[in-house]
């Protein structure tokens, strides 16, 4: 019928994937500059990044930690689009990025005294291009689209990207920033980690469409749907996305199809929405795994760097553990230091009272 | 009847009603088959099915826009926020649509909703985990606020607050979600909204408190009684419409008040308390009203989170300020 | 490239247009229950209702009406809509579907009487399913959409309609109820009036893409964008959407193009930010002028007729000037007894008060 | 130099600033080619462009939330909220970043941004469109709230919080935008944030108000003279942080006070006042803090809109009030 969009004209479209479950290249989509070198790199980085990732829940059983929400089965995803970006580039990310904010620099120690409970942790040091994690689902991304608007108006050639999942795509500020950053022509990257849930919440119940990329339809920009767990195709997507803002052409929402392996947090028991079947479907597709038989393939991989790398992770996990607990314990009086640039009075006065009362406590 | 914790009783009283009304359903983020994150919504899936016990896309303001839809075609709707935290995108179709929908319609519609939302901190949590905003629900006019302190009264409430023809913004001090076990019935009861519960009789000082702060409180006049201090203290449960007879006149007794709220102290419901007692009960007054609050920032993370929240002993020591005054 | 959704694969989509400018009719698209004779009878409302409109705005010059929202331009859309509807579907209008309401039997006095600033004019007769104007834009296809929701769980064959206009689809809210009909399945129409304008703003400025009806691909469900000046059009896009939402398919978003040819409100000078010469291209695109001419060429109308129905239609508005005058000033008391179903002690306190103030200003 | 009314002296000051910080920029609804509704960025955009004075799609957490990205990243954005009843809305972006984004990031960023709205009621306005919600702000920590009551004010004050380092909600008594003229300097000037202003003295009762009740508590101040009542009025000018000494030291000296606003009275800042006069002056009060306030209603349409709003009537009936307590 004339006038009629109906969501059929879209079904064509297929994932992009380069680097298969098992560890096929198509090397003529390959990005040149991501050799065999590299990718062997960026192996090890995943290495330690799961097995930081698994320390964290283990710091958290043992108390040592508050509430952790893990990344693995979504390493690709970050680590591909994070060295996909520019020196300059800024992310914005949400709660499950720790990949990604170790990728740009941010100091894992400093992630993991974050999740120990201390606010210190989101300092990250100057020049790191990370914003502090963005626990509200789905309304960072408007920030990402105003600071890159900052960026173009000063035809600074850098871009964003906001982190979010499938979940944030169903917020209100997702859709206020995908449309302003379609309107402004912002260069910005939307970067949706589609894990298949929210919590318990499953991908279908989240939205009705096929896919998450064809959302961008809706604000006059492209979309990618690309492998989440193919460490080259979100590299590749990330580039293609960013070489679109830096030459203002504008926004790029890429979906990356991905699996959350491990439990929504350390507060949360999958067993009561997920079965064991589902999530055994997804491990033959986890994103190391199909990088280390790659580069097996190519020779440039065995048991025995398998196993100095692990040994050689597990020892950077120590001094990250170390670090993060030997960050210096808050005192009171940074609760307030920060609410504005300079204390108001009866804030001041808030303070006073409460180091009397402690004193008082004391004595 | 059974010992039931709070999010017990309030799973009780969700059971109960959506077996005696088939429109009372539930909606929310996780609350189906996972039956809440806190558990509230547990099994209700399982009985009622997906429509009634309904997963919703992870959208507050839809949530709650939704339910009000829901309520103007004959459903009772009980919406889920996960987290004080998440309120703030809701507030927009609370204080523009269901508070107003009666006055904008001259009465031809209501919105009999209840809104559940676990407030406040003291667990640990994350950033916009440990929120209390009941001030801002306060200030609203069109809706009506309870903060149940006990599993008895959480459950007697929540049914007061489903058969509310108004809506109902119910929070929830999850903070002792676990902490307290006591009788509960099993079947469906009321516990009237609007009226505070004196939890202790005093001729000294009035403590008013409310949800999570009522054992802080409860704890503090225990400690103020070894020192010889005997205060009368009172569970608000309804924030709105306040009970303040209920201290006001208590306060015409002791002559003295403290109140505690978890919120920051500006413009906190402390402020309008205080200023109640001073309208009503000035002559009375032998003290200032003393508020024993959060500080006007954020609630700071688990580090630090125990300095923030009003104890016992400030509790305590507000009370012998206002003693000595 | 694989995987990417870019904005040209809808390019070939065009609007769907019927009753042309120049009173054609494509008579394969049109609706068989759209006869002459009905269509003569709808003529004579949209002739009613641009009277009215225009009243509206003279009264207001007088000073004897508020702020107002002309929909002159509109007539073909909101009529053509609201009589595709089965007797039992409900509207959610914003505040410039005066028409829609009025076509599916709301007052025009009591909307008058509510434009002079008389909430009472909000309270339609029971059996007028119609809700009251929602002011705050994009907010309440929301409760469209619950309301829809709750007709299905009782299996009621019926749908609701929210009105909102192009500025509308830029809210957060709008995302989350579009998200939530596609999800939960639910007959509702999401009715989108593009009057080119959201007060001064074009419609480029308010979203970058290309059509309006588009945005439903990113929830699943099918977008249809229609001629909104056309009243066949309108009507046939609209019987079509209710068509899906009665029989379990869901929900539809009609983007009908028009153009409000008058200001904003009553407020509004939109000489600062359109030419004329814009306006006047739009005005042989006249909803009205176009069925007028059909009839003409159908012989069922000539200028005897036009002016008959004119000299009518003007008294009918006269009567409904009258009836809103006529409607009882309200009382102080109303202020108060709407808040609640039971006022609280407080609020009666208040209220008492109040009035023995206005006793002693009396005194 | 010239006279000015309030959105002129607004206009200009937007002017002055963007002239001298390139930094300096305005974004929101309808602000760019038209001007504003109230066209206090009248002239902006042929000026400084269409990006400094940009035109948004219509979406106030949008709107702010961008502004925060902008700010961010440098830039000293201005964004315009249209109307106080679309402010809920932005809310979450207000309370759950902006507000937060220097404590968060433990100093590393702050929030140097500004948001304009045209609040309250008195111009027969539609539904949502006359709403004063100051409360729900001061109760926000991270951020400055700032109501200016005069041309002159205005422009200094906005001047100020477009230089000050943290997050600024500037609302503007729509009201009184065309009814005062007076002479504004044509260059930039700064009006300090967090200084009440006296605007009469007087030593029976201190009268408190801000924005458009300035001007109604002046009318009331006039009359209460003319019966021997010497009425000392402060205009807060600064909601947050509020210059309390000033109103608390008057009250010392009057014994009593009144404070007005429009807001509905439950929860607003007339308790917050009321609160912190009875803690620091209880020994001088001599009759309760009287509030004159909206109801604890929606704010009426036109017909009835006159009876919500404080009248210099209901002032001086509360004024009364207090001098015979
Ligand atoms: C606005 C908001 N609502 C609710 C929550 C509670 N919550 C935390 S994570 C989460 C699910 C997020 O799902 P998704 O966006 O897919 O990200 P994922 O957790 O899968 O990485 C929810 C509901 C929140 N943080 N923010
Ligand atoms: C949430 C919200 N923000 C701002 C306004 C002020 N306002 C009223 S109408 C309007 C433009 C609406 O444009 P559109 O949605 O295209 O509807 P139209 O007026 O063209 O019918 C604006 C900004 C409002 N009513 N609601
Ligand atoms: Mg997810
Ligand atoms: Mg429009």
């Amino acid at each position: 019928m004339k006038g009629l969009f109906d969501p059929s004209i879209l079904e064509g479209v297929e994932m992009l994937r380069i680097l298969g479950p098992e560890g096929t290249m198509e090397e003529e989509l390959r990005a040149p500059e991501l050799t065999d070198q590299r990718i062997q790199e960026l192996y090890r980085e995943m290495v330690f990044l799961r097995l930081a990732d698994q320390r964290a829940l283990n710091l958290q059983r043992q108390g040592r930690m508050g509430t952790y929400a893990p990344f693995m089965g979504q390493e690709a995803a970050q680590v591909g689009s994070a060295v996909a970006l520019g020196e300059d580039d800024w992310i914005f990310p949400s709660f499950r990025e720790g990949a990604a904010m170790y990728m740009r620099g941010a100091p894992m120690g400093s992630i993991f005294a974050y999740w120990m409970g201390n606010e210190a942790g989101q300092r990250f040091p100057e020049g790191v291009r990370v914003m502090p994690i963005s626990i509200p689902v789905g309304t960072h991304p408007l920030h990402a689209v105003g600071f890159a608007l900052a960026a173009k108006m000063r035809k600074e050639p850098i871009c964003t990207v906001s982190y979010f999942g499938d979940g944030g795509t169903s917020k209100g500020d997702f859709h206020e920033a995908m449309n302003m950053a379609g309107v402004l022509c912002a260069p910005t990257i939307f970067f949706c980690q589609n894990n298949q849930y929210a919590i318990s919440v499953p991908r279908k119940i989240q939205t009705a469409s096929r896919t998450i990329a064809q959302k961008a339809l809706a604000y006059g920009f492209p979309g990618i749907q690309v492998d989440g767990n193919d460490l080259v195709a979100v590299y590749v997507a990330t580039r293609l996305a960013r070489e679109r803002a830096i030459s203002g052409q504008g926004p790029t929402l890429i979906e990356a199809v991905t699996y959350r392996l491990g439990p929504h947090t350390t507060a949360d028991d999958p067993t009561r929405y997920r079965s064991q079947e589902e999530v055994e479907a997804w491990l033959p597709l986890d994103p190391l795994l199909r990088v280390r038989k790659y580069l097996e393939k190519c020779c440039m991989w065995d048991q025995e760097m398998e196993e100095s790398v692990h040994a050689f992770a597990e020892e950077k996990v120590n001094r990250v553990v170390q670090e993060a607990e030997e960050f210096p314990q808050p005192a009171p009086e940074d609760i307030f230091h920060y609410t504005l640039e300079k204390m108001p009075p009866r804030l001041e006065a808030q303070l006073e009272d409460y180091l009397a009362f402690l004193k008082e406590q004391e004595d | 009847m059974g010992k039931l914790n709070m999010v017990q009783a309030i799973q009780s009283g969700l059971m109960a009603e959506m077996q005696l009304d088939p429109t009372v359903m539930v909606l929310g983020e996780d609350v189906g088959r996972e039956g809440g994150v806190f558990r509230a919504t547990e099994g209700l899936q399982e009985k009622f099915g997906p429509e009634r016990a309904m997963d919703t896309p992870l959208a507050e303001s839809g949530i709650v826009g939704l339910a009000l839809g829901l309520a103007l075609n004959g459903m009772r709707p009980v919406a889920e926020i996960q987290f004080d935290g998440f309120m703030p995108p809701a507030w927009d179709q609370i204080i523009s649509h269901i508070s107003r929908i009666r006055t904008r319609s001259r009465g031809r519609f209501g919105a009999p909703l209840v809104i559940r939302i676990p407030y406040g901190g003291g667990i640990h949590a994350p950033e916009h985990h440990s929120e209390a905003t009941e001030a801002v629900l306060v200030h609203t006019p069109g809706i009506k606020v309870v903060y149940p302190a006990t599993p008895y009264d959480a459950k007697g409430l929540l049914i007061s607050a489903i058969r509310d023809p108004d809506p109902v913004l119910f929070l929830e001090p999850k903070r002792i979600y676990r902490a307290i076990r006591e009788e509960v019935p099993e079947e469906a009861y009321t516990v009237p909204i609007g009226e505070a519960r004196l939890v202790r009789e005093g001729k000294d000082v009035t403590l008013i408190a409310w949800g999570a702060m009522v054992r802080e409180a409860e704890r503090a006049a225990q400690m103020a009684a070894q020192e010889g201090i005997q205060a009368e203290l009172l569970d608000l449960r309804t924030l709105s419409p306040m009970d303040d007879q209920a201290f006001i006149s208590s306060v015409r007794k002791t002559g003295r008040a403290v109140v505690v709220h978890e919120a920051p102290r500006t413009c906190g419901l402390g402020a309008e308390i205080a200023a109640r007692i001073q309208e009503e009960a000035i002559l009375q007054l032998q003290a200032p009203v003393v508020r024993v609050t959060g500080f006007d920032t954020v609630v700071p993370l688990a580090k630090l989170e125990h300095h923030y929240i009003p104890s016992p002993e400030r509790i305590l020591r507000a009370m012998r300020q206002a003693m000595s005054f």
